[in-house]
């Protein structure tokens, strides 16, 4: 399986994502630079996490009118798997591949520590290898996840099964307190209706080794991996 | 022409203006002027410290780089060497929180990069007034989201640092920011310009009229009028200096620097005119060449501004087209401005006309240095006497009152507005003794802690310097990690009063002597004087940054309790020492009396001894006894172990309560052993000759702590968990 | 010419910034203040570009770039 | 009463966002562009306040607590 890592100018979690895919995950990765116009034949496009272009408009504004955002549209487009991790999410937002937006989190502050989130929907491409209802303890690192939709938005998302995780606490309780950023639904996660697409706030890519913390992360990345084993 | 008033403002006595004109042959024009009063303003002369400095030791067998560059350089074996450094931004702070923050950090990465290594930890060491005052509350605010903005922003994750509360820092708080490094050892960069005729490349962002003067506001007092001096404080740019950091390292990567200088304080004019004396050479150089962002600049200007995220770079001439096009990729523009010469002269060209030409030596090496009179404080003999203090029955409440002073309690609101794990290195995350640094795919790995309790150098300057040194090193030791390496920011009051300068002596004498005992160099730091609005100084405030190696990282160690029933000991001795305690700071609103002593061999008898015992894997757990004393160590143990874990002990030292309890006696570790260890872990004391104590068990969910089998302290874990947990967020908290 | 874009969230949207700036004006003792909000303003100067032409590129720019459609709306003038 | 606040950098001090913003709208081919400056608006609902008092009141505030003057520069305006 072959993975891209899209670097933006000021993507800061793409090395971090290289290294688990490549030294962790054992995969064959490749950087994808925005100004190309090529995806190098990779199976999965991943948008990292970071402040591309200083996130000075909003996160992810500007780089999704970066060059090759044109080809991973159409990848998309076409059914190609792209994960959005953190800012890579709020770029999938703003690119309009998934539904929403994201405001400041409820405090008005960056928040960086872990947090539980709970699989909702494991019939995904990217939560296969997950249990539903399981919680998994993945770390975030945002100023603006606050994830907002329109009602209408929020019926479809449900009734397609497209919320894929919710922020909970550690025994899979959502409540006002786990959901530290104040997202609608408590969403922290989210799938298109073709299931191809997938963005996230939480990082996996920092709880796939034990010494920092958590593997839970892998589930994800295994998820993927195994849809061409 | 210059008189009195241009040397005022400029900050030069008359007689380094004599001096300058007999080192140049002639009157300065005022463009040169305004370079030579940059280069000899005290923050880029150090002309007040240099002859104390001296004292640090500076060598060791792993010392690439010592005080000198950008940044000291150590070797950690496997090609690897680590680049550090730490430096201070108290004024701006002071001004615009926000921004004053944010270029402070982005000023000492840029320190880190230009020698060639990726940054991979941030560190903070913050001093506020106390949170009572809106206006503190504001400042502290401001600083910790403008580290966050430029630290999150660049992806370098924040992983540690400290934060006191004092009333000497309400009008000047202190931001202190270390950096740490990664480097191929045989892949340095430095600032030098060799090679006639190699041309002179200036990156990143245009210049404009920023804080012309902040050096030389660094080297002066504030007062009333302030209002007046407020230069204009820099907007700090972190998307642009990431690129220049990618940019940066790509073309090191390849190879086409000769040498690399950031442009920080004191901009052009510091980056030309050193990396030509360094290498002595000349320089040559064309303003009109220079990216502008503001329309008619004078040369004084441009010589002299502080627009950050800008860099100097000397390149081959026939490597410039390839360095172009790597910054082209990031999107930042190489502007040739000139060129290395012959000789040691900075020629500056601006509309054709040469406009400064003046050696780099003079301006460079030849601020004279002062040996400033130094008096003993008139404070000292009052302040340094305690009366004793009242006895208690009991301590529950003043126990949990101390847990909620700012000082000491949790400083998760902070470092959770620190990207911490970004880089995915980040082994043991803020809120420890240390934090820990893996290395990828190494068994070794790095510690850094950063420590300086200014209470401590007021009372006592020497036992001050020499207490931020061994605190660093016990928080190291603490998680099993061996020093390598110190640096250090000095912030000091106004250093033309004989008070200051005795403390600055005192301070440096105890930080020399701690470094020589334990046996680590000082390879770089920083001094900032002048820390004085409206003619009061703070408190002499050390900051030590401390980085060690952890030989395996399977075995390093943290604060909080395994696990139940296991044997609490402590190393090191209980002695009757209240004085300039946080106990006499909050319960009584004192801060008074004689700091702890310490004796600096039997400190380093118990870090060799900590790291013993944790590389035969005999303890689980180690946290160092500092602020707060013993009490407030053990209930860290508590708040630190995953399933907040109580204990109960017993203690029999001839003291009083007050002091066993909340007493700074240095020296001290609390470790936790299992049964079968504590014996084996009490004999090898023994035998090194460290005192060891077993004071009683793991377990409950309660702290009690009996003294002469007398409960003196009995408090569930949550209780004080929560006045510990809730007391700085409650004071931020939204209405 | 010199235009201005206001860009701030949709009513229906909260605005914590403002509620932020709206307390803290509060306990300042402006009680007047009834409520803030918060938004960004852009100024643009531009170049080679008739008032019609820009009359429809702005709306255009705004639209597609400096304001998010699904939470945020924009008005904008000319102003020299 | 309603007045509207708009915030912004002085002019000698250097605007990122306007700068990063200005890049991408030239990227994105509106070659017209001169210069992007972004800054902030607030909007001021105020009540039981006379016109002349808002008009000794609203700098104020704006000094204090809405712009750091020693970077940032202000303007306002009633607006309803
Ligand atoms: N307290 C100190 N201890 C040891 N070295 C110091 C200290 N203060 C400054 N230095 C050294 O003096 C040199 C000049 O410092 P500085 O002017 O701050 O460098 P820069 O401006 O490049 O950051 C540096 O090499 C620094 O490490
Ligand atoms: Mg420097």
């Amino acid at each position: 399986m072959k993975f891209g890592v899209v670097i933006f100018p000021g993507s800061n979690c793409d090395h971090d994502t290289y290294y688990v895919l490549k030294d962790i995950m054992k995969q064959e990765t490749t950087f994808l630079w925005h100004k190309e116009h090529d995806l190098k034949n990779v199976d999965c496009v991943i948008l990292p996490g970071g402040f591309s272009y200083g996130d000075y408009l909003r996160s992810g504004a500007i780089a999704k009118f970066s060059p090759l955002m044109l080809e991973v549209v159409e990848f998309a487009n076409k059914g190609g798997l792209v994960l959005g991790i953190c800012n890579g999410f709020q770029v999938l937002l703003e690119l309009g591949l998934l539904p929403g937006a994201m405001l400041r989190n409820k405090n008005l502050k960056f928040l960086c520590q872990h947090v539980h989130i709970k699989v909702e929907n494991n019939k995904t491409l990217f939560t296969r290898k997950g249990k539903k209802g399981q919680v998994l303890k993945i770390p975030i690192a945002h100023y603006e996840g606050n994830y907002i939709a329109p009602p209408d938005t929020i019926q479809e998302l449900k009734a397609n099964g497209q919320i894929i995780f919710r922020y909970c606490d550690a025994e899979g309780h959502l409540n006002e307190e786990a959901n530290v950023n104040g997202s609608l639904e408590s969403i922290a996660g989210l799938v298109n209706t073709s299931g191809n697409i997938m963005g996230m706030m939480p990082h996996p890519e920092r709880a796939s080794e034990m010494i920092l913390g958590s593997e839970d992360g892998k589930i994800i990345f295994d998820s993927i991996i195994n849809k061409l084993v | 022409m210059i008189d009195k008033k241009i040397l005022d403002e400029h900050n030069l006595t008359v007689e380094e203006y004599k001096r300058i004109v007999q080192l140049i042959g002639r009157e300065p024009n005022i463009t040169e002027l305004g370079i030579f009063s940059l280069m000899w303003s005290e923050h880029c002369s150090y002309k007040s410290s240099k002859m104390h400095l001296k004292k640090l030791p500076v060598r060791g067998k792993n010392v690439i780089q010592g005080p000198g560059e950008n940044a000291g350089i150590i070797d950690i074996g496997d090609g690897m060497a680590i680049v550090f450094k730490i430096e201070s931004h108290n004024h701006p702070s002071f001004i615009e929180p926000y921004q004053g923050a944010a270029t402070g950090a982005g000023g000492i990465l840029r320190d880190i990069f230009t020698m060639g290594a990726r940054p991979i930890a941030l560190l903070d060491s913050l001093r506020f007034g106390p949170l009572s005052k809106p206006r503190n509350k504001t400042v502290m605010e401001g600083v910790i989201s403008g580290i966050a903005g430029y630290g999150n922003s660049i992806g370098v994750p924040t992983v540690g640092g400290d934060v006191y509360f004092n009333g000497c820092y309400s009008l000047n708080p202190l931001v202190n920011v270390f950096c740490l490094g990664i480097a191929e050892k045989d892949k340095i960069f430095y600032a030098k310009a060799e090679g006639a005729g190699n041309l002179v490349l200036y990156v990143g962002s245009k210049t404009g009229r920023d804080g012309i003067h902040g050096a030389t506001m660094a080297s002066a007092e504030f007062g009333e009028d302030l209002e007046q001096k407020r230069p204009n404080v820099q907007v700090g740019d972190p998307f642009k200096e990431k690129l220049l950091l990618e940019a940066c390292l790509e073309i090191m990567a390849r190879d086409l620097v000769v040498g690399i200088q950031d442009m920080g304080a004191a901009g052009l004019t510091c980056s030309t005119t050193e990396m030509a004396a360094k290498s002595g050479s000349g320089m040559e150089i064309d303003l009109d060449l220079v990216p502008q962002r503001e329309e008619g600049m004078t040369p004084y200007e441009i010589m002299l501004s502080e627009s950050q995220e800008r860099m100097l770079i000397v390149a081959k001439k026939n490597k410039v087209r390839e360095v172009q096009e790597i910054f082209s990729k990031w999107d930042l523009d190489a502007v040739i401005i000139g060129h290395v010469s012959d000789g040691d002269r900075l020629k500056v060209k601006a509309g054709g006309e040469t406009v400064v030409d003046i050696p780099v030596d003079a301006v460079v090496n030849l601020c004279p240095v002062y040996e400033r009179e130094s008096v003993i404080p008139s404070y000292m003999e009052s302040a340094t006497r305690l009366d004793p203090l009242p006895l208690m029955e009991n301590y529950d409440q003043t126990f949990v009152k101390l847990l909620s002073s700012p000082t000491l309690a949790d400083k998760e609101w902070v470092y959770r507005q620190y990207d911490h794990m970004v880089q995915v290195n980040t082994a043991l995350l803020p809120g420890g003794d240390a934090s820990i640094l893996r290395l990828k795919n190494k068994k070794k790995a790095l510690a850094v802690a950063l420590d300086g309790n200014s209470l401590y150098s007021y009372l006592n300057p020497r036992t001050g310097g020499k207490i931020a040194v061994a605190e660093a090193c016990r928080n190291l030791a603490c998680v099993g990690a061996r020093p390598v390496g110190v640096t250090n920011c000095l912030n000091f009051g106004n250093p033309e009063k004989p008070e200051i300068m005795w403390q600055f002596k005192e301070v440096i004498e105890g930080i020399a002597e701690a470094c020589k005992t334990f046996d680590i160099p000082v390879t770089g730091g920083n001094v900032s004087f002048y820390n004085d609005t409206e003619g009061i100084s703070i408190f002499p405030t050390p900051v030590l940054g401390v980085v060690g190696i952890i030989e395996d990282m399977n075995k390093a160690l943290t604060p909080g309790f395994q696990e139940e029933e296991s044997s609490v000991i402590l190393l090191g001795e209980n002695k009757d020492e209240l004085g300039a305690s946080e106990y006499i700071k909050h319960v009584f609103n004192m801060e008074k009396g004689r700091p702890p002593q310490i004796d600096l061999n039997k400190e380093r008898q118990i870090h060799e001894f900590c790291l013993e015992a944790i590389a035969l894997e005999l303890i689980e757990s180690a946290h160092d006894v500092s602020e707060g004393g013993l009490a407030v160590c053990l209930a860290e143990c508590s708040f630190f172990s995953r399933q907040k874990i109580g204990f109960s002990l017993n203690l029999h030292d001839d003291i009083p309560p007050d002091a066993l309890l909340f007493g700074e006696t240095q020296s001290r570790i609390v470790v936790t052993a299992k049964d079968g260890n504590s014996k084996k872990l009490l004999e090898l004391a023994e035998k090194r000759k460290v005192k060891a104590t077993e004071m009683g068990k793991t377990g409950g969910d309660r702290m009690i702590i009996s003294h002469l089998d007398k409960k003196i302290i009995d408090v569930s874990i949550n209780e004080a968990h929560k006045a510990w947990k809730e007391s700085i967020p409650e004071v931020f908290r939204m209405r | 010419m010199k235009v201005r874009i206001l860009v701030s969230y949709k009513k229906s949207i909260l605005d914590p910034q403002g509620q932020t700036v709206k307390n803290a004006l509060l306990t300042m003792g402006y009680n007047f203040i009834q409520d803030v909000r918060q938004g960004k303003v852009f100024e643009l100067e531009l170049e080679g570009i008739s008032q019609e032409e820009a009359r429809k590129v702005i709306p255009e720019i705004s639209d597609k770039a400096l304001a998010n459609p699904i939470i945020e709306k924009f008005s904008w003038e000319i102003i020299e």
